[in-house]
């Protein structure tokens, strides 16, 4: 099942222009039916995103956790400001074990993620990106990356990042959350 | 363990004997646990969400006036915490793993003593409670502290009803589209849906629900949301959006009914970048006469960001009364209660919480080491 | 029986003459008769450390709780040089909703204790003081006060102060520490 | 929950279907849970237990080389950390209540995987554990990996023996007066004693108590107590005292045999008030042949005050070989095995772990952000 939505997941966000696919989402949202489309949520956070100013969201870092907040060039993959984060919500996974993309040892992907659009700072390319929570620990507590851009209160719940989204996974406790490139845009 | 201090009393009784030296004199303490008096306006209910262990939540209770702690509480893994209105009994509603990173998960509205902080029972509701960083609104109890009313979403949303006289779960009520809990009267609740209406239940004396109607659109969520944490007074919501418009909403009938939204901003405070931002960003006293906005200057996409004044605004004239500018900035503000009301302002990362004359916005004094405070509560 | 042990300790606060106390504690315990000691123990903490030199062990205080560490004049029961606190290890139930020998609301006294002497300044008399656990709620966390004089390893089991001292409580959570006057010495 | 992923993918499937825009280019990462290889010497394992709520204990596993987080392990309440002796599993000894800050108590012994950190299972024991802040032998495994061993203090003192073959509790072993797990072969532990002497017990096949004696006291503990938490090397424990006397004990017989004391001090030093101090005080190397001591300039008491020094002493000559200054002042050191060992130097309020080549006492680097670390663990 979870390879299931995770290949729809990148078939969407593979074959969707995202014009069209906001406007059906927006559709299916007025309607009610919010529930199905969690996967795909960070396409439209990132494309509210990138349709807005870019300054970014000055999000306050809890207490004990500012030395944990690391920023540096879009190449290193432990700071905020790797090129693949920039929809990021969270503690990155790659200062607690895992990587970008990958979970630590002992922390299971969750099957439900968002997508947004990241841009290679090398090739300029847009890249498609699936935004997925490493969860069945306790919060890794390592490089707080909060971006707000786009991000929507709780009844647009698929781009509310406060959430914890662990939906599918073996327990809803959050540990870390990763990047996964699945496509050019 | 009695029996091993039966022991324990048994060997100090032997040297107490064979000591056998008597002295007099003795003024001792007497030991007990303190019971708090019945809960007063200026203090405030701190929630803080521990950052290396969410697996507890904390609340603490201070008595501004005093800067003094007075009691704290303990609930689950990203609690919510409710007041009965009696002011009798307070409620965490948490989630707990069988072993506490991991498990089997249970649910459960834990009902603690207002005067001796004691667990009192608990009722275990099904396991699929709203899991989020803590935000008001998640759980709700009715006017006449009959029903409590808590928040799922797995990620399909629906509202669990517990019957706190009977100590028990009564259902589940549906609101797909639609997330948290407005309670605006004793057998009625709201709910917020993505395209900007409100859907408004009501229930029956069973807990059951007997209407469930929504609105149409007040707002455009793509253009300009509302926050989710309004504030309530009576049957009115007051709604703050992330550009500075406000929305009152008279939630009393069969369905909610919004008056048009203003703006709490001129052409200036636009043009100087004001607006809204924070977590808990707005605040009301006196029935909803006055609200309170936590500002502060900023593009778009700040709505998470301190704010540096309190905007106080005048509902009736839609104008704004005054600023009030912080010492610290903010996270979060609320408006005590009562005759004599407080500005109340909890910032995060300082973990501290500031208080605030009114109308005069007088800086009265902190309290620190809260924790990582998210949520501020009170009468 | 919580009430029995508590006036057995009382008793034996009032009634043994220190040296003659420790030398048949000192028996005992050679005896590996350890266990029926425990709330007594901190007399013989206090009487060793009052033995020794006066130098205050600088424990390191964890990081995020330097705030919490209050220090002041002998008659502020918030601060870790309140008088009856000579003995203390732990957060201060003073600085919790508690006072110097109450627990916090909801917090329940160990019917185990230790028992230490203090002088106050004022009347310039030993008092006899027994340290109370609260138990019940996790840490309380705020105005931890550290004193090492006199305490021993974990084999010295009723010195040793890193112990969670909630035998007989409710629960063996620990949360926080107080100091209520027994007698005079 | 698989039900609704079921419509979700539905849902998806139909935009999919909808939208018809058909693209290539294609390049995606492979999400998996790493593995870990197999723990090398140069892996710092350092436990954190949380101030807030140390309801969950840490484990952070650290690259010492790389200066790379690799992995964290939970544990429940004040849990104890042991490793197997083949490096393939790693035990979490906690306690757990059910509703984490009240309820039920249950003991465990968790078992994970070394390779996955994936819980693998199991052992719920007696709910009688040594509750402390964490020290060394608490807990401890047979170096066949057979037997766990874990300190029970209620306040009377035994020792829960658990078949880890056989994943089951096997019973208790009573050790009145004396506490502890140092762990010296496969069928044999020692707890030290109030009166200064060691119990050593003698185990059968099937974990139970096959002999139990008591040596006699080999240190005075109201003149001068050894540390609780001795450094073993194979059969051989080393001890220092709060005055800085060095105790090597030969723990392989029916009756534990303590060389005569030695002081670690000269006259200069103890004139310069020179002592070991702090949480974990000693290390070693080369099985023994050396001995690591954390130091500080102190008074009586100060036996927990951080330390600005560790000392390198020879056991055979009994003879201090050198002094490594620290760059930050630390409260547990250790030593790493194999053939390249470092020290590991571990700071409490900061927060840290600094490494320094042996022997040369060469800084290598730091680490941060370790929560409130109190005990260094590794191969």
């Amino acid at each position: 099942m979870d390879k299931i939505v995770e290949q729809m997941t990148r078939m969407v966000a593979q074959r969707t222009s995202r014009r069209g696919f906001l406007a059906r989402l927006g559709r299916l949202v007025a309607g009610g039916l919010i529930i199905p489309l969690l996967p795909v949520n960070r396409v439209l956070s990132q494309a509210v995103a990138q349709a807005a100013e870019s300054a970014p969201g000055a999000t306050p870092v809890p207490e004990g956790l500012e030395a944990m907040v690391k920023h540096g060039n879009p190449n290193d993959d432990t700071a905020c400001d790797y090129w693949k984060y920039c929809a990021i919500d969270g503690y990155l996974c790659s200062c607690c074990g895992g990587g970008s993309h990958d979970c630590p040892p002992g922390a299971s992907p969750s099957p439900t993620s968002w997508v947004g659009t990241c841009r290679h700072p090398g090739d300029g390319k847009d890249y498609i990106i699936s935004y997925r929570d490493c969860c069945g620990k306790t919060p890794c507590g390592r490089c707080l990356c909060t971006n707000t851009k786009g991000e929507m209160p709780l009844y647009r719940t698929q781009l509310d990042s406060d959430l914890i989204w662990c939906f599918g996974a073996p327990t809803m406790v959050y540990h870390c959350s990763t990047a996964e490139i699945v496509g050019v845009k | 363990m009695h029996k091993r201090l039966a022991i324990a009393a048994s060997a100090i009784l032997f040297l107490f004997v064979a000591s056998g030296v008597a002295r007099a004199q003795l003024r001792p303490d007497q030991m007990t646990s303190l019971r708090l008096a019945a809960p007063q306006p200026h203090w405030a209910y701190v929630l803080d969400m521990p950052n290396a262990v969410p697996q507890v939540t904390k609340i603490y209770i201070v008595d501004t006036d005093r800067q003094k702690m007075l009691g704290q509480l303990n609930g689950g893994y990203l609690a919510s915490f409710v007041m009965s209105p009696d002011h009798r009994e307070y409620y965490m509603v948490g989630t707990f793993y069988s072993r506490v990173w991991h498990g089997t998960r249970t649910d459960a509205v834990e009902i603690l003593d207002a005067s001796t902080l004691n667990f009192k029972g608990e009722v275990v509701i099904p396991p699929k409670r709203l899991l989020i960083v803590p935000k008001n609104n998640s759980a709700g109890i009715t006017p006449d502290g009959r029903f409590m009313l808590v928040e799922n979403l797995t990620p399909a949303t629906s509202v669990s009803v517990i019957d706190l006289k009977a100590r028990r779960f009564v259902g589940e009520i549906e609101t797909p589209g639609c997330v948290q809990v407005l309670v605006s009267g004793p057998r009625r609740f709201s709910s917020m849906c993505a395209d900007g209406s409100i859907l408004t239940v009501h229930l029956d004396d069973s807990g059951k629900a007997k209407t469930r109607k929504q609105s149409k659109p007040f707002f455009d969520p793509s253009k300009d949301p509302v926050f989710d944490q309004p504030v309530i007074a009576g049957t009115d919501a007051y709604f703050d959006s992330y550009h500075g418009m406000i929305y009152k909403v008279d939630l009393s009938g069969d369905v909610a009914k919004a008056e048009p939204g203003w703006s709490a901003l001129d052409d200036a405070d636009r043009k100087a970048s004001w607006r809204p931002g924070g977590w808990q960003t707005i605040a009301e006293s006196a029935g909803g006469a006055k609200i309170y906005l936590l500002m502060h200057q900023g593009g778009e996409w700040t709505h998470k960001q301190d704010g540096k004044e309190v905007w106080v605004l005048d509902t009736a004239k839609k104008t704004r009364i005054s600023r009030i500018p912080l010492k610290t900035d903010a996270y979060s503000i609320r408006v005590s209660s009562g005759a004599n009301p407080i500005l109340e302002s909890l910032s995060l990362v300082q973990s501290q919480l500031e208080t605030y004359s009114l109308p005069d916005g007088k800086y009265l004094g902190v309290y620190h080491g809260l924790g990582a405070p998210f949520l501020i509560y009170g009468l």
